[in-house]
């Protein structure tokens, strides 16, 4: 059918993007070809997150693999402007350190292409197909910067248990088909449709959570991410810790709506240990730190957290509250990590908070949006942080998850305490040393600004993107 | 009337307001006269108000703080006490501030001391004229302000600053008596108008009655230094002169007296307040006679007089004889301030001398006025007849002799034995300071008086003399024009209606132990120094060493309040703040950081531990879902 | 026709100046300047709220109100209303605003911009605390003030400023994110009961929460407000933070900080709660009086002038608890009124021990002496607030304590005495620091006494100062409706032990 | 049928541990990358075996991708080895330590 096809543009453009930024790669010479390739990649994410606005309303679903809706239409744009920041964010910073290139593009975009693949997924092979494509991408993206030991190992523990978990991931969805006969996820879900395979099908289902929480590091699933997040260049860092797990957390949104009642109960008390221990072990851990990335893995650890507990609440607005803090921990985070790309002299990132000292004055305007990304994730009023947590903090009330809340609430009062000290350091504590940056392009500048006011716009009017979040949750959960 | 009044009032406060925006750069000539005019001016409109008839008059200057049924308005209310009390405090006020222009002659800072003491003579009036309790409280808390500012007026010495903080202490302490007084009456009378509270006293109930009754009891004792908040007034002493005579003589230390006068109505409901009085005043004239038996310091001497003094006016309280208590209070203005201006041109003409073991003959003869105005001042202290000491006192000891009760007899008894020891210390005062030869010598030479200084005291001398004509007894025929004017005054008793003879013999027995002690006196402390006491007092024995410091009562305080006062504040601050709240939340917040350490433990970055963890969590996942 | 949302513009009218000002942050001097103007402007406004009728009510009692829809998905409103309690709070917040600018005219001298960006800033903040009637709204306000205030100490701050300002910033995040619980709580519970998701003050006043939830739900905003105020074992926070703060810092945290703790307890956790904070006010009523009396003792003991005054605040603050906890007219009206006075004479203590510290740079008051020789008119001020602060009657603050006082006495005689007594523990130290700095010999021969711009702050309190003390009706009476109200919507709450002696 | 469904869900779940215990057991970076291979190919088997028991092509589909996927898997994960192998001149994944905490 003619608008089937259609509807799958943004995804077409996509990699049809990276094929070709691949391809002009091999013909041009690669000094002169940067600006060219990197426009052509900007204009690929826009084109592709323009087309998926225009064609939101397409009912399309292809042959029961993809839906091509409001919801995949939402992430595609999400996931399209995470792209854009990034590229912009990463375009100075990569070619500084001599990464930059039509395979850099290239691969970001198909990490892209598989990050919409797993929020338009109804069906596990595309889902899988998706998680593989942002995956092996990210293997290599990591490791892209040639000669840097810490990116080294970033990559080789990345890989080795990405590997392990998406092998957990398959073999669930085997077990999975298995019982149920299906490879669709809301019917592979449907536990009460099939009681003599029940104990085959939760195990399955077992896996696949093993597998997922150990793409958005749950505890005690975490323990790549503050090595991998660390090692990883800043801007890579940045799409990593936003995209992948914006995309997997639509997956989490889709399989609690999916799975409903059913699956929920026997999940639900592993969920809320999870919670509990992710927002205590993330924030706790987070205190000891003093490298600025490996404290903002563990914040993200600890944000993964909450938006777990607000997923418990899956009857009462949660998934609304989880995709509306996704959109905003997406943005916090690509900007937090993005300006310590911004932040870093050439040779390596600027990584321990006590070099940040006094940059609140040598660099205003960075640090100024450093500091406000770090009030967003402490989730402090004005900023998108903040009502972010209240959803989040109101669906688990409202699910009287009294006791997770009132852990989160004390957790979150801990965490200030290490969000600060970044502030402090930035503004309070006088500069030892300057080390002189280069300028920083007008690229990133205009990415700081989108970051900027997509913080305080969520932060001062949410009302549309909740309405917008709550259209769609509703269209997943009434098919 | 009213423009009287009101002038009356606001004229000493706009002087005050002169001072405190012009002061320093106005002609010091002008600032002088200002501060003097205003105070005549307030004299001249308290003449025009005691004399013109129709006297009770309320007069409400604003409205103050109204909330829900609380109302408080800025109010005067001028009836005859009112009105002597006010001619009085602005005479001696009058007469105080054109003696302090010469006083303060030399001081560079005179546009602030003129400033307090115009301040002084505003809230004295306004305690005077008050008739909203709040108001009253607002001249009653500025009077002790002041007084604690001009007490410390010369800075430099600290010891100056810290009799002024003990002065405004101990009278706050009493002040919160009058606090929690106001708010009682305003629970129980839903007013605080003294006129519609005397007017509703006898409908109080007799718990309310006595409460209040004590309440208004604590607060007199602070503000007139009665037992046990007495130890201030000692110390006020070293504040200039004129303000001793002014403030801690003649009118504020008295402003206790009048405040328990003002509302006799509620106290009279409560016999066990009335004795309470009369026993606190007694106590307290007699520790304070004892106490100024053995002073070498002059103006402390008068000090403890002016406690005992003002005993006796608490006495003719407690038994009932508010009159007489009034009348005690306006001949002692007089001859207090009189003793205390004149010891002040001594001390002036000593070159700051106070010992009184330094003196002698020579003060006497270098300044002869000063001599005869002193004497008369003594002679009215000390009760001789016919000054005005002895009229007023013998009042009311007569008044305390007729009250029934076997309490009151033993009262009159101490009330009698006090009677000689003031006239005792008085002329051993007197002896010792204008007659003989100084114990101890002095370095210093004499200088002269400036007229002014001078010129002021006769006035008052006379009064001294005089001013127990006012109210004479029935046996001189005077028939007691005070009595008459006061008999207006709620609560008053015009006449005692004692019987000629007991009349008789009081007077006569006061007058017989006037004439005694002023006879031991000579003996003890005179020139011929015949009983050796004179060279005696010089030397520390323990007995007067203990009457000395007061009974030892500043070190009772020193003990049981000062210093756990501020051990505790001490404690707590230390203790208790820092390291118990302070230290002890931050131990508790070292904790994390010890736990982060902990858990920061288990992300080795070794991978085969990281991928047994993911296998660990699977396994706890697979044996959930067993569960 | 929508009328002119002045109560808006009161409240951004600072942040929108504030980021004017930031356009200068390279002249220091135009910089202040303008922030000068900006606060100047800001009073001008808050003046023509007294040129409205006041007596006009408009609905249910306030005399000015903007309501607007925000986040229709959760029921937030964006609402505003004045009232006569707001006013008075409102019109101290724009005074000490121009107050902290000119206070800090001479001593803030690196980033200047920034620093009165920050000043603008936390007005704006404590003006949306003031005014805003929706909880959420109120709760995003309530969380701004820290921010400013976090700069402003760990910027500009002495010696120990950075463990001050997280010191400050934790203790009142702690008590906010509870609260912030606690608000989605009784949001929820209302919520349930009528279908209605608001966060409308007045609307979730409705609401019946089970009476253990409701102790637990008026646990967190207590503590919340507790911590702001701060009531007698959650003031850690405070002498330090006073201590480190640059004067401004100290001016807005005393003058206007505290009072939102205050006045938020007032408006919002007791109406919202009233079986809970009846049940409450007992504790209320003994941790005031604790306060009043262990503040008192404590600050007799301090060295630091700052911190002496710090604590002073506590135990002012401990006075209106007290009279929070009793909860009748005269108490509510005196402990609004409270509010300013504390307000003002504060303000004006740290103002002056600012100013010493700026020419002697230490606050030590064993370093201090003789004033009064050397800086006469300064002494002379420096009484008067002094003598403001101990509660001389004719001054500002007598006529709010007193009023307090008869009200507590009235419903507890024996706790009202007591608090009477409380008084001379407040003159012993503050009788202690006027000594110790205005009298004894000299210590500092040559300083200049106060300057003309010091002497136009200092007149201009000193004489609001006596105003008050002299005339407090108008203010009174503009607080007698909504005080009348507040009591109407709560109930009376009598606590055991007020019959007191009857009349015969 | 010859096999049931049982019975090669029991292979594929013993391969699968297997491959779980190379994983876990195993230092050297290769022979963690075979045990994950076993892994996906035990998932394989299951795929198989449950798309015969349904009789549905879903499953033999799902293996099809499967295997292009592992394979893409490997070359990334070998390159990833040999060029980390290069730089560092060590395959034992725990000597991969600098970063920790």
């Amino acid at each position: 059918m003619q608008t089937e096809w259609f509807s799958l543009l943004p995804l077409i453009i996509l990699a049809t993007g990276g094929s070709v930024i691949f391809c002009l790669g091999a013909f041009l010479r690669r000094q002169e070809s940067t600006a060219l390739l990197f426009g052509l990649a900007v204009v690929t994410c826009l084109a592709s997150g323009g087309s998926a606005v225009s064609f939101r309303n397409l009912p399309g679903q292809l042959s029961g693999l993809l839906a091509i809706d409001v919801f995949s239409s939402f992430y595609t744009v999400l996931f399209a402007t995470i792209t854009l920041i990034t590229l912009l964010l990463s375009y100075q910073y990569a070619k500084n350190r001599g990464f930059f290139g039509d395979e850099f593009l290239g691969i970001i975009l198909f990490a892209a292409a598989g990050m919409v693949l797993i929020a338009a997924s109804i069906h596990w092979l595309p889902f899988f197909l998706g998680l593989e494509m942002v995956s092996i991408s990210l293997y290599v993206l990591i490791a892209m910067r040639r000669g840097d030991s810490l990116a080294i190992e970033a990559a080789v523990k990345y890989f080795t248990m990405g590997a392990v978990a998406s092998a957990f991931v398959v073999f669930g969805i085997a077990m999975l088909y298995g019982a149920t006969g299906t490879l669709d996820i809301m019917k592979s879900l449907d536990v009460g449709g099939h009681v003599d395979n029940r104990f085959l099908l939760l195990f399955g289902l077992c896996l696949i959570l093993v597998g997922l929480c150990f793409k958005i590091s749950l505890v005690p699933f975490h323990l790549w991410t503050p090595d991998v997040y660390q090692g990883a260049p800043a801007p890579i860092t940045a799409f990593l810790a936003t995209g992948t797990k914006v995309a997997l957390l639509s997956m989490f949104v889709r399989l609690a709506v999916y799975g409903g009642d059913s699956v929920g109960a026997v999940f639900a008390p592993a969920v809320w240990i999870m919670a509990a221990l992710t927002m205590v072990v993330g924030n706790i851990t987070a205190l000891a730190q003093t490298q600025i990335k490996r404290l903002l893995a563990y914040s993200s650890i600890a944000q993964m957290g909450y938006m777990m507990m607000a997923l418990l609440a899956f009857k009462h607005q949660g998934p609304a509250a989880v995709i509306f803090y996704s959109v905003v921990y997406a943005f916090t985070d690509l900007g937090a990590f993005g300006t310590v790309g911004l932040l870093s002299p050439n040779n390596s990132d600027r990584d321990a908070i006590a070099d940040y000292k006094g940059l609140g004055y040598a660099q205003p305007a960075k640090a100024a949006l450093l500091t406000l990304c770090v009030f967003s994730l402490a989730g402090l009023p004005t900023t998108a942080g903040f009502i972010g947590k209240f959803v989040l903090f109101r669906a688990a009330l409202d699910a009287n998850f009294i006791g997770l809340a009132m852990i989160g609430i004390l957790m979150a009062i801990l965490s200030l305490y290490f969000y600060l000290n970044i502030v402090v350091v930035l503004y309070m504590r006088p500069a030892e040393k300057t080390t002189a940056l280069k300028t920083t392009g007008n690229e990133a500048i205009l990415a700081c600004f989108l970051i900027a006011t997509i913080i305080f716009s969520l932060g001062l009017f949410p009302s549309f993107t909740l309405t917008v979040i709550e259209q769609i949750v509703d269209h997943i959960s009434n098919p | 009337m009213k423009t009287a009044l009101i002038t009356l009032l606001i004229a000493p406060l706009l002087g005050a307001l002169y001072q405190i925006v012009f002061g320093n750069r106005s002609p010091r000539r002008l600032a002088e006269v200002v501060s003097c005019a205003v105070i005549l001016v307030s004299f001249v409109m308290a003449t025009v108000a005691f004399f013109l008839p129709g006297q009770q008059e309320t007069i409400v200057l604003g409205h103050w703080i109204t909330v829900d049924t609380f109302s408080a308005t800025m109010d005067i209310h001028c009836d005859s006490l009112a009105a002597i009390m006010a001619l009085m405090v602005t005479f001696v006020s009058l007469l105080i501030t054109i003696y302090s222009v010469s006083y303060m002659s030399h001081d560079h800072d005179y546009a602030r001391y003129f400033a307090y003491l115009n301040l002084f003579v505003f809230f004295m009036l306004v305690i005077v004229l008050a008739d909203n309790l709040l108001f009253l409280f607002l001249g009653w808390e500025g009077v002790g302000f002041c007084s604690y500012a001009l007490i410390g007026f010369r800075y430099e010495a600290l010891a100056n600053a810290r009799a002024g903080r003990k002065a405004f202490l101990l009278t706050r302490i009493g002040d919160i008596g009058l606090g929690i007084a106001i708010s009682l009456f305003f629970v129980t009378c839903h007013t605080l108008s003294i006129t519609a509270i005397n007017a509703q006293a006898t409908s109080l109930s007799a718990g309310a009655a006595m409460t209040l009754g004590f309440l208004l009891l604590w607060s007199a004792t602070g503000k007139s230094a009665q037992l046990p908040l007495l130890v201030w007034l000692p110390d006020a002493m070293a504040g200039p002169t004129p303000v001793s005579a002014l403030i801690h003589a003649a009118t504020m230390v008295t402003a206790g007296v009048y405040l328990l006068i003002r509302l006799f109505p509620v106290i009279s409901q409560a016999p066990e307040v009335l004795l309470a009085i009369a026993s606190v005043g007694t106590a307290t004239a007699l520790f304070a006679a004892c106490a100024a038996m053995v002073q070498r310091d002059i103006k402390r001497v008068l000090a403890y007089s002016t406690i005992s003094q003002v005993g006796y006016m608490f006495l003719a309280i407690g038994v009932g004889d508010i009159i007489g208590s009034m009348f005690h209070l306006l001949t002692h203005a007089f001859f207090k301030s009189l003793l205390f201006l004149s010891a002040g041109a001594v001390i002036h003409a000593l070159h700051d001398e106070r010992d009184i073991t330094k003196m002698g003959e020579s003060v006497r003869r270098h300044l002869p006025a000063v001599f005869i105005v002193f004497l008369a001042g003594s002679l009215a202290l000390g009760g001789v007849p016919p000054a005005a000491g002895f009229f007023s006192k013998g009042r009311i000891l007569l008044a305390t002799l007729q009250h029934g009760g076997m309490a009151y007899k033993a009262i009159w008894v101490c009330a009698t034995f006090t009677a000689l020891l003031t006239t005792l210390y008085t002329f051993r005062l007197f002896f010792m300071v204008f007659t003989g030869k100084p114990a101890v010598p002095r370095k210093s030479g004499i200088r002269a008086v400036p007229q002014l200084m001078e010129w002021v005291l006769w006035p008052l001398a006379l009064f001294a003399l005089f001013a127990g004509f006012l109210n004479l007894p029935h046996l001189q025929a005077g028939g007691g024009w005070l009595a008459g004017y006061l008999a207006g005054t709620p609560g008053a008793v015009a006449d005692l209606h004692a019987t000629p003879s007991l009349e008789w013999a009081v007077e006569n027995g006061d007058s017989l132990l006037a004439l005694g002690g002023l006879i031991l006196a000579y003996f003890l402390y005179g020139p011929k120094n015949i009983l050796g006491w004179r060279t005696l007092d010089a030397s520390a024995r323990k007995a007067t060493t203990w009457l000395f410091s007061g009974f030892g009562l500043d070190r009772l305080y020193e003990i049981f309040w000062v210093t756990p006062y501020e051990k505790i504040s001490q404690f707590l601050w230390h203790t208790v703040d820092e390291t118990f709240l302070d230290q002890g939340l931050l131990r508790v917040t070292n904790l994390f950081p010890l736990l982060a350490n902990t858990l920061q433990g288990f992300s080795s970055g070794i991978l085969s531990t990281s991928i047994k963890m993911l296998l660990f969590g699977f396994a706890a996942f697979l044996i959930f879902l067993a569960v | 026709m929508i009328p002119f949302p002045l109560l808006s513009f009161i409240i951004f009218w600072p942040l929108a100046g504030g980021l004017f000002v930031l356009a200068f942050w390279r002249y220091p001097k135009a910089a202040r300047r303008i922030a000068l103007a900006v606060a100047l402007v800001e009073v001008i406004l808050v003046a023509s709220l007294f040129s409205l009728d006041l007596h006009l009510n408009g609905t249910d009692g306030w005399l000015l109100r903007e309501d607007f829809s925000w986040i229709p998905q959760y029921g937030v409103r964006y609402s505003l209303g004045l009232d006569g309690i707001n006013l008075t709070l409102v019109s101290l917040s724009a005074l000490l605003g121009v107050m902290s600018i000119l206070a800090s005219w001479k001593q803030i001298s690196e980033r200047v911009a920034v620093f009165h960006v920050m000043l603008l800033f936390s007005q704006t903040a404590v003006m949306g605390v003031f005014l805003a009637t929706d909880l959420f709204l109120f709760y995003l306000f309530w969380e701004m003030q820290l921010l400013p205030m976090l700069f402003l100490i760990g910027i500009w701050g002495h010696e120990k400023r950075i463990y001050a300002a997280l010191k400050f910033f934790l203790f009142n995040i702690a008590g906010g994110l509870l609260m912030l619980a606690a608000l989605i709580g009784i949001y929820l519970v209302h919520g349930r009961q009528t279908g209605d998701y608001t966060f409308a003050l007045s609307h979730l006043m409705q609401a019946k929460p089970a009476p253990m939830l409701e102790m637990w739900l008026y646990s967190a905003f207590l503590l919340a407000f507790a911590i702001k105020i701060p009531i007698f074992p959650l003031h850690g926070w405070l002498p330090d933070a006073h201590t480190e703060a640059p004067t401004a810092g100290s001016i807005i945290l005393a003058g206007l900080l505290l009072k939102t703790g205050a006045y938020a307890l007032l408006r919002i956790a007791i109406p919202l709660f009233p079986v809970a904070s009846h049940r409450f006010m007992p504790l209320l009523l003994i941790l005031g009086l604790v306060g009043i009396v262990y503040a008192s003792l404590v600050a007799l003991g301090q060295k630091d002038m700052k911190r002496l005054v710090a604590y002073s605040s506590i135990g002012h603050m401990g006075l209106i608890v007290l009279a929070l906890a009793v909860w009748d007219s005269l108490t509510l009206s005196g402990a609004v009124l409270q509010m300013v006075n504390h307000g003002l004479t504060t303000a004006a203590l740290f103002m002056m021990v600012g100013m010493l510290d700026e020419r002697f740079h230490t606050r030590t008051l064993a370093d201090f002496g003789g004033l009064w020789k050397s800086m006469p008119r300064f002494s002379a001020f420096f009484l008067l607030f002094a003598m403001a602060s101990l509660g001389l009657p004719g001054l500002n603050n007598f006529v709010s304590e007193f009023l307090i006082l008869v009200g507590v006495f009235r419903a507890h005689p024996l706790v009202g005495s007591l608090a009477f007594c409380s008084i001379v523990f407040t003159l012993i130290y503050v009788l202690k620091l006027v000594q110790d700095t205005l009298a004894g010999p000299i210590k500092h021969q040559h300083c200049r006494d106060i300057s003309p711009r010091e002497l136009a702050i200092l007149l201009t309190l000193s004489l609001l100062v006596i105003g008050i003390g002299l005339c407090p009706q108008p203010i009174l009476t503009l607080l007698q409706d909504p005080v009348q109200r507040l009591i109407d919507q709560t109930g009376a709450m009598p606590l055991p032990g007020t019959n007191l002696m009857p009349a015969k | 049928m010859i096999v049931s469904y049982g019975e090669v869900l029991g292979l594929a779940v013993c391969l699968f541990f297997m491959g779980m215990i190379c994983v876990a057991t195993r230092r050297n970076l290769i022979m963690i990358l075979i045990g994950v291979e076993i892994m996906l190919n035990a998932s394989g088997i299951a795929f198989v075996g449950a798309a015969l028991r349904w009789r549905s092509l879903d499953g033999q589909a799902f293996v099809l991708f499967l295997m292009a996927v592992a394979a893409a898997e490997v070359a990334v994960g070998l390159a990833l080895i040999v060029y980390a192998h290069r730089h560092t001149g060590t395959i034992n994944g725990d000597k991969y330590n600098l970063m920790k905490g």
